[in-house]
């Protein structure tokens, strides 16, 4: 028996492209803005392994794979500003942080 | 022969004026004085030379030209630095550097002490030289130069006592009412460029029958509107009597002798295009004679001797233009050159008085001088019969011919001459008042005061002014005698070839003219003698009249009102309304708008991290929905 | 040679920006150089063939490099009559100009004549630029010394003034840029001895729009009074005197070289807006209150007065244009470099502050006086020659035009004569004290060289006229539209 | 036996070369005493970058015809190559302005990060896949994140990296969903490959590109994905600023010109119209806000939007002289803005304190050299003559009316009028204060001379008054560059 059509996929994907998007511009912690950010590379993922299982190349889950280790990375990059903020006894509140501006 | 003289007796006198600039304060006053004089006189040598020389040719071959180098050219126009040596410009150039030179000379006793003598000499001598440059142009752009330059010689002078406002604004108001003419002239000088494609004499004579009649009119009128301006004739005649701010001998040089009648030289040498536009020919007959009769009514009001003589000399000039206007060119020069004599001795002898009275120019301050200054008095004499026509003075001839001529021309003419006689009436009339107001009578205080009632006292003057007074008396004598009718006319047949006169008055016209012109000028004469010699008396009261003619017609209130002021304000109004506001404030506006913009754009750099996002997410939704639309 | 002629102020300007010396030292070091240079000119002079005929496609003292081809740029440089007369005064102005600079001991010696240099050496390459792309870049750079001469060594409001000047021409000349790069491309080549005529009409305006501003044409001055007012002396004088003149040989070089039709259909417009200039600028140097105001309004009349002679498009009112052009960039000069010297006497050159100098002043008053009348163009002048020429000529194209030029003749007789009794006649001012003596021998030794020129032209303004098209000039109209057709 | 890809190590060499000098930094960070760190990691980065400059130059001689390696993952042509070469000399002169820094700790990373980015730049420039471009996008970005916030003890400059951080990942997720998308449409994540592949499912595709492009954008900061900019290049050291500044927009403009032609010929009709709105809303913006700016950074950071912008035309007429004017504008205004930013990192380093305007009174008189350079980067970017950058306008212009494209010829003519003003603000605080107004400057003690710095400003000089000279060899290697394209 057949699982859901390709469309359900991308749909999930959109969705998911969706919330991480809401979530950056919405959230004011940058771990959860961090987290939104994951949420939508990861959905470019789905979006890509369905499109790879779509034209039955590997192409797509080499993709996906690449993009997870950089995302890791960017989390990584991010955690550590993160951590020198707190360090500095700044608030953890990216709308807090408007030195520049104009 | 001729023609070196003729550039030596250009020349000469600029070399003067350059000397004198250069070397500066290297030459004493005197020195200056001396060079100024002796390059007139060197001036007046060459003149004599190609007189001469002239003389000895036949009629036909009098007339050389002589082109130094190019002076201004293009493909299709070349003007050349040309000297026209003929008849009329010998006449001129004689006379010009002769009584130039006697004026200059005179003027080294007059000026003697002036603190700026020098510059006074440079400008005299470059005075002489522009007028001899005009008088011997070879073409017409030339002519306009000299004509510019004695223009501005005439500003220097005027101005030269340039501490005095008076003076100042006197020599700015010539020089721009000549501007006026230096231009109607220059336009006349296009349409003759467009239309015969040369400003050559010669060429544009011969080509000008081509022209439609409306050209021919208005160069004629271009022309005459320069002429008017340096003659001061009216309209443009208010500027000569302020003129008179210089000082003495310049007024008898430039405002007498030369240059205003530069005017009267003008028509003569044009006379080929004047006689194709008749009109504006009579139109200077017509001018002149207006100018005749108002300057004289205008001279009877006058307080200060100079301005006295200088309103004498528009009336007089006034009589050229007749002539000249008529077609009477030999009658016009002649009398053009006894006025040059007989109107420079008046200037000459005020001269003196002034001197004498240190500057006092007011009649009402005089009186009774013949006590003290006989000489000078006998010279004043003599110049004022000449000027008003009694024979057998050089004005008696001279401006008798003219009135023959006039009554020669037909009802025109006729009415011109009737100005004529009523200007010889007002002729007599204000001379004599000005010579018995000064001369006769008992001395008035201010002469007393001068000289402690004993006669000769400070004599009346160094032999430098009274030489050429001197000379000036006898030339006024013996200056109209070159010309009498009927007898014998070397002067007509001098000038026959260059400008052939359109008028012959006969035997009969001659004799009535002189008889009635000597009538009325004894009328005139007469009653002077009864309002001013036998006893003091003043004119009768017609004040509105005297108002009038002391503001010289409100001619200048006129100008004032229609040229002055309009510019005056238009100029303000043009800083108001469109230099500040439009031309400035634009700049101003545009740069404030873009700084608006700019902090309008910072203001949406809000520092916000997620408004970035947002903008980032907007947009690109955006370019998607755009993309997808499109498709 | 004429690459000689571009470059050597351009080396001298780094030698002298560079050698750490004192700034009498750099600013005699850099006379030096400008004398060089008007030696050059003069050698030129000799080398250059008058007699050849006249034809904008063969430059005489050419050189050409190529500079990129892909578009057919190239380093093309030459003279014409005309353009070597513009390139003469422009050599002579500015060895005045850094004369006077040493005089006046600027501050900052080594980066002033150094701009000052470099300058000269725009000028004289935006006179000979045969490329257009290169006559663009040398249009530019003189704009870049100029804003630094006026912006640091300029007067109290110089700051609005610089920005005003700059952003003024800028504005004007990129739209010439937007007009070359047009052009160019669709000549396929920018080489202006090369390319043909254009019948564009927007690449024409845009052409006019930089030279409008440069010139100034009226209503495009907005920038000429307070760059005038408050740039040293020296620099008002080639500013008004030479960078002005730039205007005149593009106008002459490009618009109406390269463009036929629109120049027939605009010609009213530009010659209404030069007359308007004309009698404006007048009417405003009638009522401004100091020399260098008065100057700089003439100068606007008289741009407006070339450009009317430009316009014409006849060849006398050509020839009368660049006659007029060398005695304006002369006449002004001189004002301003006398306006310059009454204000290191007097601290100003308000016609209240002063008056009655030329009592005990006799250089000075002379040639106040002399510069004065020529610049009024009395009869028998060089600036009246000029002008003749340029009436005569537009008097072909209507009689109202030379009848509003002959009018201007008057006013500027009336604003001149203001000027010269303003400082010269009538009562002291306070700034004429004793203090204020006459004109110094080194004063004189800048100011008698450029008075004699004027009178020397005076005598004789043939040796321009003469020479600037030499032989028979082809009416630019007919000319435009024989290259139209390829 | 599993068969590998052939690898061409020859192309990669300059990427591996900045790895390596990155690596070695980074040791030399760990290992060697603290006195020896700051020189060994700066020297070997700087050679790092030299090296890379000079393979890349090799490749770029060596392969007259492009072709596609590892799969089609990158691609050896001389576009990339000249790009590649850019931005090493950029990072070269960034390594001399740096040295001066005045840094605690971090040394070596500092400049082992450099390097890393250079590489990724060089690796980004090469890439002819969609996976091979977002993995060189993210290799670069993330060490600039790095970068941007290495001085923590300044708090803009945190603020700088969580800003661009968070954005910038934004921006990449977008780029990278937009890629998925183009995947699902194609099938395939080779440019070629791609544009072989479209036709069919557009909607998916042309969301893709609307995607990447708004992707590309933010890297090239193109307004509206700019916002960033002025932030993070004010808040970064500024010797990062001067890296960024420059070789970002090299890469990314590179980079954006392969993917968009070759990738997306059948879509040209959208994407240049969309490149062309984008480029004129940079022009309008940069410039606008650039006039009322204080911060001397901040204001040279919209600038640069501004440029974006000009560069952003040449891409948008998509035509051989386009890529040519894009190159030809890269080299002076990478070398402008380098040199510009390091006389801006003298200042501070001279007075301890953010430079603004005024706080640049009278330093032309004080710095002569310096004040003359920055006079002459300003004059590149008014892009008056005597500079490449008026060669670079002009050649931008000329594609633009080559193509067509008049208006866009106006906008930019306009927009360079507008930039005058803030440019000459520059100039105008330099020079033009008299003394009497001169306020006394903040104390930062005599500046350190700094021979390195001074050495790389003489440099972006002599390229940016060069490049004005000598037009032909820079545009024929421009033009071999653009060749590779398949217009």
């Amino acid at each position: 028996m057949d699982g859901p059509d390709l469309a359900w996929y991308l749909i999930v994907s959109a969705i998911l492209f969706s919330i991480g998007t809401l979530g950056v511009l919405v959230r004011r912690s940058p771990l959860i803005v961090l987290l939104s950010l994951e949420i939508m590379l990861n959905a470019a993922n789905l979006a890509l392994i369905s499109f790879a299982r779509l034209h039955g190349g590997h192409d797509g889950q080499i993709f996906a794979l690449t993009v997870m280790a950089v995302a890791a990375s960017e989390v990584v990059v991010g955690l550590g500003l993160i951590v020198a903020m707190s360090r500095r006894r700044l608030t953890l509140d990216v709308d807090s942080f408007r030195l520049l501006r104009g | 022969m001729a023609i070196q003289a003729a550039w030596i007796c250009l020349f000469a006198p600029l070399a003067g004026a350059f000397a004198i600039t250069v070397m500066g304060e290297s030459i004493t006053r005197r020195t200056a004085a001396w060079l100024s004089t002796v390059s007139v006189f060197v001036a007046f040598a060459g003149a004599v030379v190609a007189f001469v020389e002239l003389l000895g040719k036949s009629a036909e071959e009098r007339e050389q030209l002589s082109t130094a180098w190019t002076w201004l050219s293009t493909t299709n126009l070349e003007i050349g630095m040309t000297l026209l040596v003929d008849p009329l410009s010998v006449t001129m150039m004689l006379i010009v550097s002769g009584v130039g030179g006697l004026i200059v000379l005179y003027s080294i006793g007059y000026m003697d002490g002036d603190p700026e003598e020098r510059r006074y000499f440079a400008y005299m001598s470059f005075f002489v030289f522009a007028m001899l440059l005009l008088v011997q142009a070879g073409n017409f752009l030339l002519l306009l130069a000299g004509w510019g330059l004695v223009g501005l010689a005439s500003y220097l002078l005027i101005g030269f006592w340039h501490e005095r406002k008076e003076a100042v604004d006197a020599a700015k108001k010539a020089f721009i009412m000549n501007a006026f003419g230096d231009a109607t002239m220059a336009l006349a000088f296009f349409v003759l460029i467009w239309q015969t494609g040369s400003l050559e004499f010669g060429d544009v004579f011969a080509r000008a029958e081509g022209m439609s009649s409306t050209l021919l009119n208005l160069v004629a009128l271009g022309l005459l509107g320069g002429a008017v301006a340096k003659s001061a004739q009216i309209p443009l005649h208010t500027w000569l009597p302020d003129a008179m701010e210089g000082p003495t001998p310049v007024s008898a040089l430039i405002h007498a002798a030369t240059m205003v009648t530069a005017g009267v030289y003008l028509i003569v040498r044009a006379h080929p295009l004047f006689e194709l536009a008749p009109t504006i020919q009579d139109l200077a007959a017509g001018l002149g004679a207006i100018t005749l009769v108002v300057a004289g009514l205008i001279a009877l009001v006058q307080t200060d001797i100079k301005r006295v003589i200088a309103y004498s000399t528009m009336s007089q000039i006034g009589y050229m233009f007749v002539g000249v206007g008529l077609g009477a060119y030999a009658n016009g020069m002649f009398h053009l050159m006894t006025h040059a004599f007989f109107k420079a001795l008046l200037f000459m002898a005020a001269g003196l008085v002034i001197h004498h009275l240190a500057g006092e120019q007011d009649i009402r301050q005089m009186g009774g001088l013949r006590r003290v200054m006989p000489k000078t008095a006998i010279a004043f004499l003599v110049g004022s019969l000449a000027l008003v026509g009694i024979p057998p003075l050089s004005g008696f001839f001279s401006k008798d011919s003219i009135l023959a001529s006039a009554l020669a021309s037909g009802g025109y003419g006729q009415l011109l001459f009737a100005a004529g006689a009523a200007g010889a009436l007002l002729t007599g009339l204000y001379t004599f008042r000005l010579f018995f107001t000064v001369f006769l009578g008992q001395p008035s205080q201010l002469v007393l005061d001068r000289d402690h009632g004993e006669p000769h006292h400070r004599g009346e003057g160094p032999w430098t002014m009274t030489v050429p007074v001197a000379v000036l008396t006898v030339l006024a004598v013996v200056g109209g005698w070159l010309q009498i009718p009927d007898v014998w006319h070397p002067f007509g047949d001098w000038l026959h070839d260059v400008a052939e006169p359109l008028v012959e008055p006969s035997v009969a016209q001659d004799l009535l003219a002189s008889a009635l012109a000597v009538g009325v000028a004894l009328i005139g004469i007469g009653i002077a003698w009864v309002f001013y010699g036998a006893r003091r008396r003043d004119l009768p009261r017609a004040a509105a009249l005297r108002d009038i003619l002391e503001h010289k017609l409100y001619v200048d209130e006129l100008y004032d009102a229609v040229f002055y002021r309009p510019a005056v304000w238009m100029a303000g109004m043009w800083r108001r309304t469109i230099e500040e506001p439009l031309i400035g404030g634009s700049i101003a506006g545009v740069s404030l708008g873009a700084r608006r913009a700019g902090s309008a754009l910072g203001e949406t750099q809000t520092g916000y991290l997620r408004s970035y996002a947002l903008a980032i997410a907007g947009a690109a939704a955006v370019l998607v929905v755009v993309f997808l639309a499109v498709q | 040679m004429t690459t000689a002629l571009i470059f050597l102020p351009f080396a001298a300007a780094v030698v002298v920006w560079l050698l750490p010396l004192p700034g009498r030292a750099i600013g005699s070091l850099a006379l030096l150089a400008a004398l060089a240079e008007v030696v050059l000119w003069l050698v030129a002079l000799f080398q250059f063939d008058f007699e050849q005929q006249f034809d904008f496609a063969s430059p005489q003292l050419a050189d050409r490099q190529s500079w990129f081809s892909d578009l057919e740029v190239s380093y093309h440089v030459g003279f014409y009559g005309f353009s070597f007369w513009l390139a003469g005064l422009a050599v002579v102005v500015s060895t005045a100009a850094i004369g006077y600079a040493l005089w006046a001991d600027r501050e900052r010696a080594r980066a002033y004549h150094g701009l000052l240099l470099f300058l000269l050496g725009a000028i004289v390459g935006v006179f000979t630029a045969q490329d257009l792309l290169l006559f663009y870049v040398f249009f530019e750079a003189m704009l870049i010394p100029l804003y630094v001469l006026v912006g640091v060594w300029g007067g109290a409001r110089r700051l609005r003034a610089t920005a005003t000047f700059v952003i003024y021409t800028m504005a004007g000349s990129l739209l010439m840029l937007a007009s070359i790069i047009a052009f160019g491309i669709s000549q396929g080549t920018f080489d202006l001895v090369e390319s043909g005529g254009s019948d564009s009409t927007w690449i024409f305006l845009g052409f006019i729009a930089a030279f409008a501003v440069k010139a100034p044409l009226f209503p495009f001055h907005g920038w000429l009074v307070d760059a005038y007012r408050e740039s040293p002396p020296e620099v008002a004088a080639i500013l008004s005197g030479v960078v002005s003149k730039a205007a005149v040989y593009g106008l002459l070089r490009i618009a109406i070289a390269k463009f036929g039709e629109p120049l027939d259909e605009f010609q009213t417009t530009i010659l209404a807006l030069a007359a308007i200039g004309l009698v404006y600028g007048s009417l405003l140097a009638f009522r401004a209150r100091d020399v260098r105001t008065v100057t700089a309004y003439s100068s606007m009349a008289q741009m407006g007065l070339i450009v009317i002679g430009l316009f014409s498009l006849s060849e006398i009112g050509l020839n009368g244009a660049i006659l007029q052009s060398v005695a304006h960039g002369l006449i002004s000069a001189t004002l301003f470099l006398l306006a310059g010297m009454l204000e290191l006497r007097g601290g100003t050159s308000a016609f209240a502050a002063l008056g009655g100098l030329a009592r005990g002043r006799p250089a000075l008053a002379t040639i106040l006086m002399t510069t004065g009348v020529i610049a009024l163009a009395v009869p028998g002048s060089v600036a009246f020659a000029g002008e003749f020429l340029i009436l005569v000529g537009v008097y072909g194209v209507g009689w109202g035009w030379a009848a509003v030029g002959a009018g201007a003749i008057v006013l500027a007789a009336m604003y001149m004569l203001r000027l010269i009794s303003g400082v010269l006649h009538g009562r002291r001012g306070p700034a004429a004290t004793d203090s204020a003596r006459d004109l110094r021998p080194a004063e004189l030794a800048l100011l008698v060289p450029l008075v004699g020129l004027l009178l020397f032209l005076s005598a004789w303004p043939a040796a321009i006229t003469e020479r600037s098209f030499p032989i028979d000039f082809p009416d630019e109209a007919a000319q435009a539209q024989a290259e139209a057709e390829p | 036996m599993i068969s590998t890809p052939k690898v061409d190590w020859f192309a990669l060499a300059p990427t591996l070369a900045l790895l390596g000098a990155s690596g070695v930094a980074l040791l030399g960070a760990v290992l060697v005493p603290w006195w020896l760190r700051r020189g060994l990691a700066a020297f070997v980065t700087f050679g790092g970058f030299v090296t890379a400059g000079v393979l890349a130059g090799y490749v770029f001689d060596r392969s007259e015809e492009e072709q596609e390696l590892l799969v089609q993952s990158m691609t050896r042509d001389r576009l990339g190559a000249l790009a590649a070469i850019i931005v090493a000399g950029a990072g070269a002169l960034a390594v001399l302005v740096s040295w001066g820094e005045r840094r605690r700790d971090h040394q070596g990373e500092y400049y082992a990060l450099l390097a890393a980015a250079g590489a990724g730049m060089v690796f980004f420039v090469t890439a002819s896949n969609l996976m091979t471009m977002f993995l060189g996008l993210e290799w670069f970005s993330i060490a600039l994140y790095i970068l941007c916030a290495l001085d923590t003890h300044r708090e803009t400059s945190l603020e700088a990296g969580l800003k661009y951080l968070i954005v910038g990942s934004f921006g990449s997720a977008i780029l990278l969903f937009g890629s998925a998308l183009v995947y699902g449409a194609t099938g395939e994540l080779g440019f070629s490959a791609i544009a072989a592949a479209s036709g069919e499912d557009e909607y998916l595709l042309l969301a893709g590109l609307a995607m990447i492009i708004a992707g590309l954008g933010f890297k090239a900061s193109a307004a509206p994905f700019h916002m960033w900019t002025p932030d993070v290049y004010q808040g970064a050291p500024s010797s990062v600023t001067a890296f960024m500044s420059a070789a970002t927009k090299v890469a990314a403009l590179v980079l954006t010109l392969r993917l968009l032609v070759v990738a997306f010929p059948e879509q040209e009709h959208l994407w240049t119209v969309a490149v062309a709105v984008v480029a004129v809303a940079s022009l309008a913006v940069g410039n606008f806000a650039a006039l009322v700016q204080r911060d001397v950074k901040r204001l040279l950071a919209y600038s640069s939007v501004s440029h974006a912008g000009f560069m952003l035309i040449a891409v948008a007429v998509n035509t051989e002289l386009g890529a040519r004017a894009l190159l030809y504008y890269l080299i002076p205004y990478a070398a402008g803005s380098i040199g510009a930013f390091a006389v801006v990192a003298a200042r501070e380093r001279e007075l301890g304190v953010p430079v603004t305007l005024d706080r640049l009174e009278g330093f032309g008189w004080e710095r002569p050299f310096l004040g003359v350079s920055m006079w002459i980067f300003m004059l590149g970017f008014m892009g008056l003559p005597l500079t490449g950058g008026f060669i670079g306008k002009f050649y931008v212009f000329s594609a633009a009316y080559e193509a067509g494209w008049w208006w866009l010829v106006i906008a930019g003519v306009a927009a360079t009028a507008v930039s005058l003003y803030y440019y000459l603000a520059v100039i105008r605080t330099m020079y033009m204060r008299t003394d009497a107004d001169l306020r006394p400057v903040v104390a930062g003690g005599s500046p350190p001379r700094d021979p390195l710095l001074a050495g790389a400003v003489a440099v972006a000089v002599a390229v940016t008054v060069g490049s004005f000279v000598f037009v032909q060899p820079l545009i024929e290697w421009a033009h071999d560059a653009a060749a590779s394209l398949p217009f």
